[in-house]
Order: structure tokens, then C-alpha cells, then sequence
């Protein structure tokens, strides 16, 4: 890598940079760019969804012709954004933003590294996630358009629609984005810790990004499989997951047959399902940072909580068929998959139960990231006790592919994970750039935010419990959809409020960028070695290599006189 | 629709209230559980907020004592799993009615069409051939198959009659569908290459809807049928009528088309 | 950075002569491919001939993994990195294989009563004992 | 920079050879899918053909011989290394080097053989599986020769006297010896059972 000394170019310095803080936000602005882009997708489906066959406003002009004939979304429009929703949300956006991020860019000063142990192999991850990425949009530029079978790409659908193998071919560029990243940071964590910086003083973040980074390491191949099989069924015309006689549209397929189609869902699964606690660690370890400086007192449970996620991480493996139930797998087995689920389901309230007792005895500060991680606790809790209903086999039956299960996902996926990155956002920002983002914006974001996304996702549970499937393009074409459509309305609107809730943010963090409030490396008085070094930090991080002498949650410390006592403090002062 | 409210369908089969006690035990105590714990938690964020001559403490807690909750959470769910969830999934998935008591259907899905393949009044389904599929036979069923003479098909629309279990052989022609009926709280995967038994027993006269619930294509939307479920005479009337009358005839299935 | 990692030379320090095992290695791993060559001659019933084979390719696999990857003289962490590996992988085989071994009774391929290949044999509805 | 007189707290192994074994991890999870997934279309299947009557065993098995030599080779040319033995390194990585080639040789010509008489992956499940495993499997080789060529290329521009050089010709040792053994597995499971 390079030296110093010596000056580096433009490129060198914020292209193709091998600095950990400069690919951490990269990653950053990259995942905020698709996450605007899927997000503005959702509320094209919106407007279909309650006012079906009208013109959508803004939108409906720009649209070709293919996809939103008139004005008016059409079918097959629906379809591919729907699956790119889906595929960009979590693949493009929450996973680079919570991993590529801010484990990029906060684990390594965390844990008092000068970089990523394989810097240009970090570099290299970022820039086969971006062309990943940018080939995943430009499927729609595609003859055929973009993939059109959900984010679960299901054959023998996804085999036989169009658009799906640029879809399969930008995930091989993701899947190979991630596993080099994850190798980059477990053997960071293992090997670049500052001296003192035991494995049992790592603060929580980088203990759920370690944790989170096995799931990637060994979930992801499988997929990666499946995809390759998929790609080799739709390429080269093998029949991996395309059954005997299969007759599409009156006309025999033109495949040898013999293939399984269970077993894409096996393996699409046991990659999915540990996904979904990648989707979630990370934004747990950052909110109990935030907790943890907000409430000028040691976390509770330190211990309990990282073997919680220890026991989420190992555990997430097993339940993976619960998406299965009525997929026409063995019964059987089911019964297997639901133990599994419902003792899965006591690591997540382990954790929740430590958050929630670290407020005890407090001194609370509202701090707006603090607000933030104060909402992801009983937003996550929604989430999860929704997860109970499904996850029984018996009434999944009738709730499996409702809407129900959209309101379910999303309560964790959005009013949890999200919140609690956008508090990262808040609570890092600091770090990043020397200047503190705007309070009054960042409140005005925040109510805005959680008012809107409730008022987007409670409707779902109602209509969910109500019968009405998911991915419906039209969802008046059924009777027994009729009597909820108020609901999709509500939920539209608070989809358009949501988005309007986003200018404030995305004003803010731009502005405060360059005319924020400038402060000192440490303004929440926090204890961590991120709060250790200028802020931002130099290349290398840090001028001195820190020494730890102890835990990272030392807040109120009895000998101390201040109420924070730094891992890299050698002593306590005596309170005078 | 009288048969459709703002909270769940109307319990139009022998199985759905099981399937609606659970979900309604369920809600209950989630509702509990999170109206407890927000209370709990609003208790905490007012009682310890930052003020003046407020300082934090490091306030002892006993960690066999939190994990409490893990506890109970674990308890309530093997409870419900064990009293509930395994027998009552077992009675619905892994025994099925005798087939002599049953009304026997082959339900086909394809893009987006349910059939519903009747054995007719000997009660035998004829073979079925994928290269004999074409317009007026969407099953493909063998004309040369006496069994099959007197069977017939019905497109998007099925009739059972109330109080007789009805076992389905579940399959599919192209992609996965989902056989899903509110009403009746049944849903299940047709999924092509696999057969998958399934079997429900309508209990109330009515009108009802079958969709599909699993993504299959661009008319997924569209993909929906009519459920009849009438009274004994009136379903062996509907069953006469619909049955072929000639046995001989190029195709046995072409008198509904 | 890891280029300056002190770590990374510590391997270093302590290397035997192994080039004489290697060989003796290399000789066991032709024996047992000649071995389960010639055992597939005599075409063994087949689960006492599948573990045959998969006995001999396991062994060769662990003579090269123990002594040309060195992992007789690793340290225990790979060993748990390989055996949280092994963990997941053994789920990831018997779970989706116990399911399509359980679920024989509606058979992949021949209980396909709408589309029946012309050219397999016709399914009987009949007999189709769909009850378990 | 200062930190090069800093122990940072570490596990006691260098990061690259802690890399690259995570690295076979996440490989061991992806070859072990598509051997799942054998086992499952195998299963499943009504018929399977028997691999020693449509393959063509004693070039599988001449492939296999060639496969563990190389493996040998790349074993010595480290241990060479070690020895600051460079003709040696030279001599056994060039070997590596030709024995793959050799391996890549007699992949072609089954290929060819197979594609002459009509047969494609398209052909039946079996051959599916047949062509997409091996073919995976002959990726890695054509990746493992690129990665020894370009530490031949490295030793004789500066790399032998560098002193990560050692470490990276054990890694690709380590990464070739895997190729080695997923072709332990793939050859019995295709050819002979």
C-alpha cells in the first residue's frame, strides 16, 4: 500500500482508495444512492397498489412505454420492480450500508487497527460491489427487461421468464463482493487488535460485525451454488430445477427434465435466512453503542450479548425451511424447522432484555441518534412477535405469502435495521467529517421516519390478516382483497410522507458535511478507541497505537471523575 | 361480500376455527407481551432521563434474573408448540381422510388458470398424456382411456358439496402456484414435478375464492376461482350435469369447453 | 498493513524437512486410487460399494489436508474454522437430503398425473394412495 | 509508519494463511451445495447411468495420478523454498505448472469426445451435473495455474528475496491441494459409483 510521503493523486485518494475510511464511505453514500432508487421503485408500486389503473403522478411520464403503458404501471413493470425492490434493498443497500459501511469504516478504529488487514483486498471488495450493483440496473435496460420472479428468483419461474440472468450474473459479483469482505474482517479482528484489546473487551459493534461476517463467509457460497445451477438451467439449457413434462403456456418446455425444484428453495434459503441476521446484527451492535454512550452507564449483559449473537449467528443455519413449510416439503421435517425457530427466537429477546435493562438506573440523553436506537427497540419488538405467528407451522398456513409477512419483514427490516443505521449515520457523522449533524433536522427526520413507517407497515398486518396475498399487481382483482384497499391507500400515503421525511436527512448530512457545527474527536464523551483518535482520522488512524486496559462500557465509573473512563485511559483519576 | 370482514374471513371449513384459535392466542399474547414491555419501557425512558442532580448508577442486576424473560418466552412457545401447534399440524398435513369418504379431485394449476379434474360418476380419473394437452383438453386426458370417458374439467371454477371432506392431488402444469382459500384457511404450494395431497372439509353454503399466492408470472394478479360449495342435491345435480353424457367422442373433456 | 504484520512471519521460525513424507504420502494416494479403481471393477451392491468409495476418497482427502496442507501442525483455530465449517455443512447435506428422502411417497418424477410423459410409464390414479 | 515495532494482539497465525483458510471454508460450503445436490437429483432420479459406461474411467484415472503429482510438486517447490533452494522452486513450480496443464489437456479431449458424439449438459440430468461440477472444478484449476505462474513470474522479479514470498507460495500450495481434493470427491462420485 502505499507509503508516506508520498502525495496521492485524486484517484489514489478517493477513488481507488485503500483506506478503510474512504472505502466506509463509499460504501455509504453507494448503499444510501440504491436504497433512494429502490425505495422510489416501492412507491411506483404503491401508487399501483392503491389506485390501481390510474396514471402515477411525476413517475408515469418517465416511464417507457413497456412498463408503465400511458402512465398507467403495468403487470410485467410491477413484476421487475418488485423483484428488484427486493434484491436492491437488501443486497445493494441495507447489507453494504450496515457490513461495507460502517464495519469498514468504524471496526478497524474500533478496535485500534491503523487499517483493514488486506487493505487493497478491501478496496477490490467495494469495486465488485459497485459494478454488481450498476449491472443489476442496467438489467432494465435489458431486451426482456429486468428479472421479474421476486428476490427468491423461485424456478421454474425465474428459468423461464426473461431478465433473469443478468440478475443471477450481478449476484455472483455481490456474493464475491461479500465473502471477501467477510474474510478481510474476521482476520482483521483476529489479528490487528491494538495491544490490551482482548477478544472480551471488543466493544459490541465489532463483536456482531466478527460474528456477522462468519454468517456471510459460509451462507453465502450455497447460494452462490444455486446461482451458478440456475444460470447453467436458463445458459446452457441444463435442468437442475426444471421438472419432467413441464408444459408452459400449452407447449412442452424444451428441457431434458429430472431436476428438483425443492432444492433451489433449500438452498436459496439457507443462504436467506442467515441473511436476515446479517440484515440485523449490525444495526443491534451500533444501537448498543449509542445506548451505551446515551445512558453514561455499562451495557447489561455485556457477556450474555455477545454470546446471544454467537448462539443467532450458529443457530440461524438450522431454521432456514421455515420459509418452506407449505412449499410441499415433508411435514415432517417441519416439525424439525419450527423447534428450531422457536428456540432461535430466545437469543433475539436475550438481547432486546439486556438493551432495554442497560436503561435502567441511567441518566438518559436524547441525543437524536439516541432517539433512534431508543425507537428500534419496540419497533424491533413488533417485528419479532410478528415473526411468532409465522413461524408456527399451524398458522402459517394461513398467514405464509400474506401481506402479513411483508408487514413482518419490514417491521424489522425497516423500523429496526434501518433506524438503526440512520442512528450510525447520526452518532458516527461526527467521526467522519469534524462536525456534528443538525439536532433540530435530525429530530424532524426522526418523528417523521418512525410516524411514517408504521402508518406504511400496520396497514399490512391488517390486510394480512385479512388474507390478501402478496405480490399482487392488481390487488382488486380479487373479491376477497376488496374490503382493505383503504389500507393500501393509508399505506401509500405514508409511503409518500416517508419520502418526504428523507429530505431533511439527506439536506442535513450534505450540509453539515461542510457547515456543520465543528467539535472536538470525542462529542457524545464516549469511551470506545474510535472517540481516541482526530476526528477525521489521518491515514492510519492513529498517530500513537493505543493501548486498552479495559472494557469498553467503563461509563460512572465510582474512582473516576469524569462519567467516562476511556479504554486507552491507563488509570482512573480520583474524583477531586 | 358478507363473507369478508376487516379482521379475518368468515370460518367456512371444519378446520378453520382450530387455525383461527391459534392465531387469535397468539395475537393476544403478543399484544400483552408488547403493551407490558412498552409500559416498561416508557417507565424506564422517564424515570432515568438526564435531568439535574441526576446522575447514572451502576445499579446491580441479577443476570440469572434477566433472563427471565428468555425463559418465559420459551416456555409460552414450547407450550403452544407442544399443546397445539404439532397435533393440530399433524392432524392437518400428515393424516388425510379416507378416500372412499372423500370427494376426489386432481386440482392442475397453470399460468393462471386452477382446473379441477373430476373422476366423473365411475369415480376413476383417466390416464393423462402431456403431448394430448392442447386448447379443448388442458389436461391431456387419454380418450382411449375408458376410465377417463366420463370424466371432466373445470376451468377457474370448482363445487364441492358442504359437510364431505375433499381430497385434492395438488400439481402443477408449468411454474409454482400456491392453492389458497381464505374462507377455508388452507394454503399449499402446486408445485410442478410433485403431487401434494391435500384435503379440507367445507362446512357453510357460499360462494368463496380461491387465489394463488405464490408469485407465478405476470398474471399472478388475475389468478383466481370460484369455490361452490352447495348442498348434497344440489352439487349431485351440478355433478350430473357436468358429467359427459356419450362415453365415445374425440376427446371426453370437450363438452364444458 | 499485513505486509507489516509481524504475525506474518512467524511461520517462519520452525520448518522441518518434510520431502521424504510427502513421497511416502504420494505413493499411499496411488495405492488407494489404484484401489478404488479397481474395487468399482467389481461392482459392488450398491450402498456397500458407494462406501467403499467414499471410505477411500475420504482417506486420501484426509492424507492430503493432514500432511500437503499441513494441517497436522496447524494451530487449533483452523481446526475450529474448519469444524464450524463442517458443522454447517453436515446440516446443509442431511436436512434438504432428509427431505426429498422423505417425501418419496410423492414421487418426483413418475406421480405427475397432468402431464405424464408419453414416453414413461402412465401413472395409475387408482393405486395413487396419496394417504401416508 | 510506527506500527511496525507494535505487537498487535493477534491469534498467532499470519492473516494470509488465516485468509485463505476461511477462503477454503466458504469453497468447502459451495462445492459441499453441488454435492448435495448430486445426491439429490441422484436420488431422486428413476434411472442414473452408471459413470464407467458413459465416462471414460482411465483417462479420469490418468487425470487423478496427474492431480496428486501436482500436488506433490507444489509441496516440494515450498519446501524448496524454504530451503532457499531456487533451481529447485523453479523446477517443482514448473512441473506444478506443466502437470496442470496436462490435467486441463485431458479435461479437453473428454470434452471433446463428449461434444462430438452429441452429448451436451443439455443432454440429461446426469451429464448437468457432470459438465457443471468438473467444469467448476477445471475454473479453480485454470485459476490455480494463473496464481503459480504469476509467483514464477514474482521469483525471478524480486519475489524470492522478498520476505512474504514463502507464506504465498504455501498458500497457493494450499489452495491447490484443495483443488486436488474436490477432485478426490468428484472422481468417485461421477466415474466409479
Amino acid at each position: 500500500m502505499s507509503e508516506h510521503g508520498h502525495e496521492l493523486s485524486f484517484t489514489e485518494k478517493y477513488i481507488f482508495s485503500v483506506d478503510h475510511k474512504v472505502i466506509g464511505l463509499q460504501y455509504m453514500i453507494t448503499s444510501f444512492i440504491f436504497l433512494l432508487i429502490g425505495f422510489t421503485m416501492i412507491l411506483i408500486m404503491r401508487w399501483q397498489l392503491a389506485f390501481p389503473g390510474t396514471v402515477i403522478p411525476i413517475f408515469g411520464k418517465l416511464l417507457p412505454a413497456t412498463f408503465a403503458p400511458g402512465g398507467i404501471l403495468g403487470p410485467t413493470g410491477y413484476n421487475q420492480m418488485g423483484a428488484m425492490h427486493g434484491t436492491i434493498m437488501v443486497f445493494l443497500g441495507i447489507v453494504p450500508l450496515a457490513v461495507g459501511a460502517f464495519g469498514n469504516y468504524v471496526m478497524p478504529i474500533q478496535i485500534g487497527a491503523p487499517d483493514m488487514a488486506f487493505p487493497r483486498m478491501n478496496m477490490l471488495s467495494y469495486w465488485v460491489y459497485l459494478p454488481g450493483g450498476i449491472l443489476m440496473l442496467s438489467s432494465f435496460l435489458m431486451p426482456g427487461g429486468a428479472a421479474q420472479s421476486g428476490w427468491t428468483s423461485y424456478p421454474p419461474l425465474s428459468v423461464i421468464n426473461p431478465g433473469q440472468t443478468v440478475w443471477l450474473l450481478s449476484m455472483v459479483f455481490l456474493i464475491t463482493s461479500s465473502l471477501l469482505g467477510s474474510m478481510n474482517f474476521i482476520v482483521t479482528v483476529l489479528n490487528l487488535r491494538a495491544p490490551g484489546m482482548t477478544l472480551w473487551r471488543m466493544p459490541l459493534f465489532c463483536w456482531s460485525q466478527f460474528v456477522t461476517a462468519f454468517i456471510l463467509l459460509l451462507a453465502f457460497p450455497p447460494l452462490e451454488a444455486a446461482a451458478i445451477l440456475q444460470l447453467s438451467d436458463r445458459v446452457l439449457h441444463t435442468s437442475f430445477f426444471m421438472p419432467d413434462g413441464l408444459v408452459v403456456a400449452g407447449q412442452a418446455a424444451q428441457y431434458a427434465g429430472g431436476g428438483a425444484v425443492l432444492l433451489y428453495q433449500h438452498l436459496f434459503w439457507f443462504l436467506a435466512h442467515p441473511e436476515v441476521y446479517v440484515l440485523i446484527l449490525p444495526p443491534f451492535g451500533i444501537i448498543s453503542e449509542i445506548i451505551a454512550t446515551n445512558t453514561r452507564k455499562p451495557l447489561f449483559g455485556y457477556k450474555e450479548m455477545v454470546y446471544a449473537m454467537m448462539s443467532i449467528a450458529a443457530m440461524s443455519f438450522l431454521v432456514w425451511a421455515h420459509h418452506m413449510f407449505l412449499s410441499g416439503m415433508s411435514p415432517a421435517l417441519s416439525n424439525f424447522f419450527l423447534i428450531t425457530t422457536m428456540i432461535i427466537s430466545v437469543p433475539s429477546v436475550a438481547l432486546l432484555t439486556c438493551l432495554i435493562l442497560s436503561l435502567k438506573g441511567a441518566s438518559i440523553r436524547f441525543t437524536t441518534p439516541m432517539l433512534f436506537a431508543l425507537s428500534f427497540l419496540p419497533m424491533f419488538g413488533i417485528g419479532g412477535l410478528t415473526g411468532l405467528p409465522l413461524g408456527l407451522t399451524v398458522t402459517d398456513i394461513y398467514l405464509h405469502d400474506t401481506y402479513y409477512v411483508i408487514g413482518h419483514f419490514h417491521y424489522v427490516v425497516v423500523t429496526g435495521s434501518l433506524m438503526g443505521l440512520f442512528g450510525g449515520v447520526y452518532h458516527w457523522f461526527p467521526k467522519m467529517f469534524g462536525r456534528k449533524m443538525d439536532d433540530c433536522l435530525g429530530k424532524i427526520h426522526f418523528w417523521g421516519s418512525v410516524i411514517a413507517m408504521n402508518g406504511i407497515l400496520m396497514p399490512m398486518l391488517v390486510i394480512g390478516l385479512q388474507g390478501q396475498s402478496r405480490r399482487l399487481f392488481d390487488p382488486t382483482a380479487q373479491l376477497h382483497n376488496l374490503i382493505g384497499q383503504p389500507m393500501h391507500v393509508l399505506s401509500t400515503i405514508s409511503a409518500i410522507a416517508l419520502m418526504l421525511f428523507q429530505i431533511p436527512f439527506i439536506y442535513n448530512f450534505f450540509n453539515s458535511m461542510f457547515r456543520g457545527e465543528l467539535v472536538d474527536s470525542n462529542p457524545w464523551k464516549a469511551t470506545t478507541l474510535d472517540w481516541d483518535c482526530p476526528s477525521p482520522p489521518p491515514h492510519g488512524n492513529f498517530a500513537k497505537v493505543p493501548r486498552v486496559y479495559r472494557g469498553p462500557y467503563e461509563y460512572s465509573h465510582p474512582d473516576h471523575n469524569e462519567d467516562w473512563l476511556p479504554q486507552s485511559r491507563e488509570h482512573a483519576e480520583a474524583a477531586r | 361480500m358478507g363473507n369478508y370482514s376487516w379482521l379475518l374471513p368468515v370460518q367456512a371449513s371444519s378446520f378453520a376455527a382450530r387455525i383461527d384459535l391459534g392465531l387469535w392466542i397468539i395475537h393476544a399474547a403478543m399484544i400483552l407481551i408488547f403493551v407490558l414491555w412498552t409500559i416498561f419501557f416508557a417507565y424506564l425512558l422517564v424515570a432515568y432521563r438526564q435531568r439535574d442532580g441526576h446522575k447514572a448508577e451502576r445499579i446491580h442486576i441479577d443476570h440469572w434474573k434477566s433472563l427471565a424473560p428468555d425463559a418465559a418466552v420459551l416456555f409460552f412457545e414450547l407450550s403452544v408448540v407442544a399443546l397445539y401447534v404439532i397435533p393440530t399440524w399433524s392432524s392437518l398435513k400428515m393424516s388425510l381422510p379416507d378416500e372412499k369418504d372423500s370427494i376426489v379431485v386432481n386440482i392442475v394449476a397453470e399460468q393462471f388458470n386452477w382446473n379441477v379434474h373430476y373422476p366423473g360418476p365411475d369415480g376413476k380419473f383417466g390416464k393423462r398424456s402431456a403431448a394430448l394437452i392442447d386448447f379443448s383438453n388442458p389436461l391431456g386426458i387419454d380418450p382411449t382411456d375408458p376410465a377417463g370417458a366420463d370424466d371432466f374439467v373445470t376451468v377457474n371454477d370448482m363445487h364441492f358439496p358442504v359437510g364431505k371432506p375433499v381430497l385434492a392431488r395438488l400439481s402443477s402444469k408449468d411454474v409454482i402456484h400456491s392453492f389458497f382459500i381464505p374462507a377455508f384457511r388452507i394454503k399449499q404450494d402446486a408445485v410442478p414435478g410433485m403431487v401434494v395431497p391435500l384435503w379440507f372439509e367445507p362446512t357453510l353454503e357460499g360462494d368463496y375464492e380461491v387465489t394463488c399466492a405464490q408469485l407465478c408470472g405476470v398474471g399472478h394478479a388475475i389468478m383466481r376461482a370460484d369455490v361452490k360449495v352447495q348442498s348434497r342435491t344440489d352439487y349431485d345435480r351440478w355433478f350430473a350435469s357436468m358429467a359427459p353424457v356419450k362415453k365415445a367422442g374425440p376427446s371426453g373433456a370437450t363438452e364444458e369447453w | 498493513m499485513n505486509e507489516t504484520t509481524p504475525s506474518e512471519t512467524a511461520s517462519a521460525a520452525h520448518h522441518e524437512d518434510h520431502e521424504a513424507l510427502y513421497l511416502k504420502v504420494f505413493g499411499m494416494l496411488c495405492v488407494l486410487t489404484a484401489l478404488t479403481v479397481g474395487v468399482s471393477y467389481f461392482h459392488f451392491p450398491k450402498p456397500f460399494g458407494l462406501l467403499i468409495g467414499l471410505a477411500i476418497a475420504v482417506g486420501k482427502a484426509a492424507l492430503v489436508v493432514s500432511f500437503f496442507m499441513h494441517l497436522k501442525w496447524e494451530k487449533a483455530l483452523i481446526y475450529y474454522v474448519l469444524g464450524l465449517t463442517a458443522f454447517f455443512a453436515v446440516f446443509l447435506f442431511v436436512l434438504p437430503i432428509a427431505d426429498f428422502a422423505l417425501i418419496t411417497d410423492r414421487n418426483v418424477h413418475d406421480a405427475h398425473p397432468a402431464i405424464l410423459d408419453t414416453g414413461k410409464t402412465a401413472h395409475s390414479e387408482e393405486k395413487g394412495g396419496a394417504s401416508h | 509508519m510506527s506500527t511496525e515495532t507494535v505487537a498487535y494482539e493477534n491469534v498467532g497465525i499470519p492473516d494470509g494463511k488465516l485468509a485463505l483458510w476461511l477462503f477454503l471454508a466458504s469453497e468447502i460450503m459451495l462445492f459441499g451445495t453441488l454435492f448435495t445436490s448430486y445426491i439429490i437429483l441422484r436420488t431422486a432420479a428413476p434411472a442414473w447411468p452408471v459413470g464407467w459406461e458413459v465416462l471414460n474411467v482411465p483417462l479420469a484415472t490418468l487425470n487423478t495420478f496427474i492431480l496428486i503429482a501436482s500436488s506433490v510438486t507444489i509441496v516440494t517447490a515450498h519446501s524448496r523454498v524454504q530451503k532457499r533452494d531456487q533451481k529447485g522452486f523453479s523446477a517443482f513450480m514448473a512441473l506444478t505448472v506443466l502437470l496442470s496443464f496436462g490435467f486441463l489437456i485431458v479435461k479437453a479431449v473428454e470434452y471433446g469426445v463428449k461434444f462430438s458424439h452429441g452429448i451436451f449438459p443439455s443432454t440429461n440430468i446426469f451429464y448437468s451435473i457432470y459438465f457443471v461440477m468438473t467444469g467448476l472444478h477445471g475454473l479453480h484449476v485454470i485459476v490455480g495455474i494463473a496464481w503459480n505462474l504469476g509467483l514464477m513470474w514474482w521469483a525471478k522479479n524480486g519475489g524470492w528475496d522478498d520476505k512474504l514470498f514463502e507464506g504465498r507460495v504455501e498458500y497457493a500450495g494450499l489452495y491447490w491441494h484443495f483443488v486436488d481434493v474436490v477432485w478426490i470427491f468428484l472422481f468417485p462420485a461421477l466415474y466409479l459409483l
